[in-house]
């Protein structure tokens, strides 16, 4: 391993991760870093759900080489539909290019089917719901490449 | 029969609500806030589903995302808790009109006791004494001065649609009542979308004392005897207690016997709380709140009764099991709110425990205090054979309790407790006022 | 009036006599050993003084240097927990006689109960069956064969003088009757000083039942039901209940009033237990404890009355305030013990709370526990209307625990509380190896 | 093991994660570092009697210059004397040189009084226990140089 002003940030990182520390600050001839970790007591039991907490609005997810991806989450709750009718054709499916304002899918909630609709044009890389599912608050739903 | 139950709010009650489905064999779903994620009703509910940012409006009040996600996962269900979604009618219509019930009130008594102008007429109906005031909404200032002066100043304005101290107005003298009137239908209008107000007379030292009920809706009241709400700070309750420590038997009697007729009256179903302020020898009716209260463990414990439990087996259409004279009220119980006074990250949450002690919380060490909800850490509740006792007990229970990273309201909850005040038993709702006010 | 007491013994149930204490208004001194100077009893009580190194007869068995610490600091009182010097007659009339209030029996009474030999015949003197067997210690081995010839093997070798398996032999045939009475009287030598052997018929499967009671010496008797602690693993009770959940009500109630008879006629000062066997349709005298026992919340729990303050205002010298009649046993109390399997420090400790949970602890995350002493980590006891109602809030409680760092036998006794075996409630004491050991 | 400018960062981790410290400072020439762990539940309440936990043998004592001091402690509860009588003179006082065997104190518990010797020859440096009071198992009560 390097001395620490050779040491580069995952090298750090890496080292904090994995020991028992809540804080870590540094600060040396080269660089100086402050980490700290919320000293969360571990839950009951361990969570029945995964949640991605991601922002309603697409986020930069990360980046696979170098592209620049972003991800596409459900803004209610309600059952996933990639087709707007059982025997219809999908929206939208992987390496479809979407202008802004296109339907990429429909949203089931107390009946009535929510559109929703590209903010930017975008080609879809990924889909990352199930449909016929339910889909929570935040779920990720699409990865797309901004155009 | 209800197998899967979803648990419509957050934090202990929403705890409270899960743990009474564990033991009736029931799964929960719990639905939360970005902010709750890490939250104790999402780890222990068997499901968790995220309904929405943290402003409540976006989550907790959501309708459309809650009871979509009732639908999909199967719920038989939805428990509303205390607060958020608890007391809305029209919440309560669309659950039944999903086809889930509602573990509650049905939603026409909800709508009907949620008018403070129509509870009061049912109240008055039902034979129960009211504060002197208006029977119906005042219709301009000419009515408000006229009513004024016919039951005395001071009096007090009150929003009809509302609660929880918008839209009150005190007025002692005549000259202010215009103005108030003005204000009170302003923030009427803001906060209920309904600008019609009523007048009663303004109790200054009132006791806050509430009956709680048991209804199955089909004939079957009980009541489990009395809570003392009394002490307050700013309308908040800080502490409750049973059975009341200055209350005359004769009155405890009438208020328990009053609350069981308006609920057979109004064919009531499900737990519920008539409210009433007492003063001197005259008791007079407030409000009912339709619902569960965060201070019910009061009851539980004097009653040896689950009232969560309960409420789900009433919804579920069971009769009550047993008849007034089965109910055993025995001994005295205390609870008291601990509450955060800022919020941040607990670093240290020690809470008490042992004989006679019991704790709702949904917090641990680590957790954080989110500044977007209710500032409640916990309810410590406690059970003595007597009064004396019982504060001893909660003393001790208080004086095990550790708590890091926030501060809290725990040292002014001591000092009310030992106060000579709170001991000897007579006191009204200014004691918040007396003992931690000016002290200081 | 006792102002200030000294709690003879450590972790939780020092915790719970300091509670006690502290409703009662009564300043408590810790002592404690090396080991134990970061203890929750150490923080918790109003003085601390170390009195020796961890092991046991180096401090908490040190007669001379709790008896002068308490003389030292003025204490008026001993109270010696569960366990150590708790039934210890010398220590208690060493305690009588340095002009202490001894929280317990009288020493004669201990000292009587403490020879099993003397207790069978007080048993029998009451009128109390006993199991058949010597009346008095044996004399030879002639005698001993006549004995066992008379009653029928198999039969049990018990230490006179002794407790907790120390010189006990089960014996099936004759030609194994000399052998370990020599055995028998040679271990009873060394753990008790006195060879003293007696023989009793040995029951293959019977139930663990005790009757707990309060006793004020001045005629004052009375019962508070019973304890069912048939869940064992070898003879350390993991579960204990009340009521019995197959116990015929006619044996119940003649185990209580003869029980309630043996303590009239030893005038019995204090809190006790006597515990029976109980097989098919016959119960025997087995012992009576002379103290404190560490199930005692579970009578607490079915009776809501709180037997250390109990028994701290007998030792004062007051009469019991209730009789028979005015205790009531109402529904169902179960306890389940935590036990440590490994020594270590524990990183994670999440104990279960709200509606009917009682926790008695006296660690917290962060302590460690020690090898020197018993492997207790904690108590969980709830209460219920009825068994099943029970059964499933304990396995609420038992899946909010969360204990890291050291391993512990709550999985056991989830899968023990979970099996149709107990939740049946026909078992005896090898319920343990039928549910844990012969599934694996 | 190498001066601390020398050490890399996975040393000092190593050797803070099984210490027992909750934070760790450490600046020199190349680099400054603060290490912190969360701590453990603190006690319900604060001790109320210091304790300090010493060995019923005499042990190394802070040295208070570069002179070895040792600590005698007391080996049982009881009432602390440094007088065989209420009106005697003092078994030992400040500055006594005592010997191998000599009395240096008595300990009163239960009427009985038991006379601590000394287990080797010494100068008294301090007298750490107050006359007449309840000294506790460990206690220290002498501070001495061994001679």
């Amino acid at each position: 391993m390097d001395s620490i002003e050779h040491m580069d940030l995952s090298e750090v990182l890496t080292l904090f991760d994995s020991s028992t520390l809540s804080e870590l600050e540094i600060s040396c001839s080269s660089f100086s870093l402050k980490l700290k970790r919320p000293v969360v007591g571990e839950p009951v039991k361990a969570m029945k759900q995964s949640v991605q907490e991601t922002q309603v609005k697409p986020t930069p997810a990360t980046a696979d080489n170098t592209e620049e991806l972003e991800i596409i989450t459900s803004p209610i709750v309600g059952t996933f539909y990639l087709t707007p009718a059982p025997d219809a054709p999908p929206y939208v499916q992987v390496g479809s290019k979407v202008e802004r304002g296109q339907v990429l899918c429909t949203i089931e909630a107390m009946k009535l089917m929510n559109q929703l609709e590209c903010e930017y044009s975008c080609e879809i890389v990924e889909i990352l719901a199930k449909p016929e599912q339910l889909v929570e608050f935040g779920q990720p739903l699409f990865k797309v490449k901004k155009l | 029969m209800i197998k899967k139950l979803l648990v419509a709010n957050r934090a202990e009650i929403a705890v409270r609500v899960i743990r009474a489905c564990r033991d009736l064999g029931i799964k929960t779903v719990a639905v939360y806030s970005t902010a709750d994620a890490q939250g104790m009703p999402v780890a222990m509910a068997d499901e968790a589903v995220c309904i929405g940012e943290a402003p409540t409006d976006k989550s907790y009040l959501n309708v459309r995302n809650i009871i979509t996600t009732a639908c999909a996962l199967r719920c038989d269900a939805i428990h509303p808790g205390v607060g958020f979604l608890s007391e809305n009618a029209d919440f309560a219509k669309q659950v039944e009109d999903a086809g889930l019930v509602f573990i509650g009130p049905r939603s026409e008594t909800i709508a009907l006791l949620g008018n403070k102008v129509a509870a009061r007429q049912a109240a008055l109906a039902a034979g129960i004494p009211i504060t002197p005031g208006s029977s119906e909404a005042l219709v301009d200032l000419a009515d408000a001065k006229k009513t004024a002066e016919h039951i005395g100043y001071p009096i007090i304005l009150k929003a009809a649609a509302g609660g929880g101290g918008r839209g009150m107005r005190i007025v002692r003298k005549e000259e202010q009542l215009e103005q108030s009137l003005q204000m009170a239908r302003k923030e009427a209008l803001a906060f209920f979308g309904d600008a019609s107000v009523h007048m009663e007379r303004f109790l200054e030292q009132p006791r806050h004392v509430e009956i709680q009920l048991l209804a199955d809706g089909q004939g079957g009241v009980v009541h489990l005897g009395e809570r003392d709400c009394s002490v307050q700070k700013n309308h908040q309750k800080l502490l409750e207690e049973s059975p009341s420590p200055n209350l005359d038997e004769g009155l405890r009697k009438a208020m328990c016997h009053d609350s069981v007729r308006l609920f057979k009256e109004l064919g009531y179903r499900g737990a519920g709380t008539v409210e009433f302020l007492v003063e001197r020898d005259a008791y007079y009716f407030m409000e009912v709140n339709a619902r569960l209260q965060v201070e019910h463990p009061v009851s539980e414990l004097v009653s040896s009764l689950d009232l969560v439990q309960a409420q789900i087996k009433i919804a579920q259409g069971k009769k009550l099991p047993f008849k007034q004279k089965d109910i055993r009220i025995s001994g005295y119980a205390l609870e008291c709110r601990i509450n955060a006074l800022s919020a941040g990250v607990i670093t240290t949450l020690q809470l008490p425990s042992g004989p006679f002690v019991r704790v709702d919380s949904h917090l641990e060490a680590g957790s954080i205090l989110s500044p977007y909800y209710d500032s409640m850490v916990a309810k410590i509740i406690i059970w003595a054979p007597d009064r004396d006792q019982g504060i001893a007990v909660m003393l001790r229970a208080l004086e095990e309790v550790n708590i890091q990273g926030i501060t809290t309201n725990l040292d002014e909850q001591k000092r009310l407790i030992a106060s000579k005040q709170f001991r000897g038993g007579r006191f009204t709702t200014d004691l918040y006022q007396k003992v931690c006010e000016q002290e200081k």
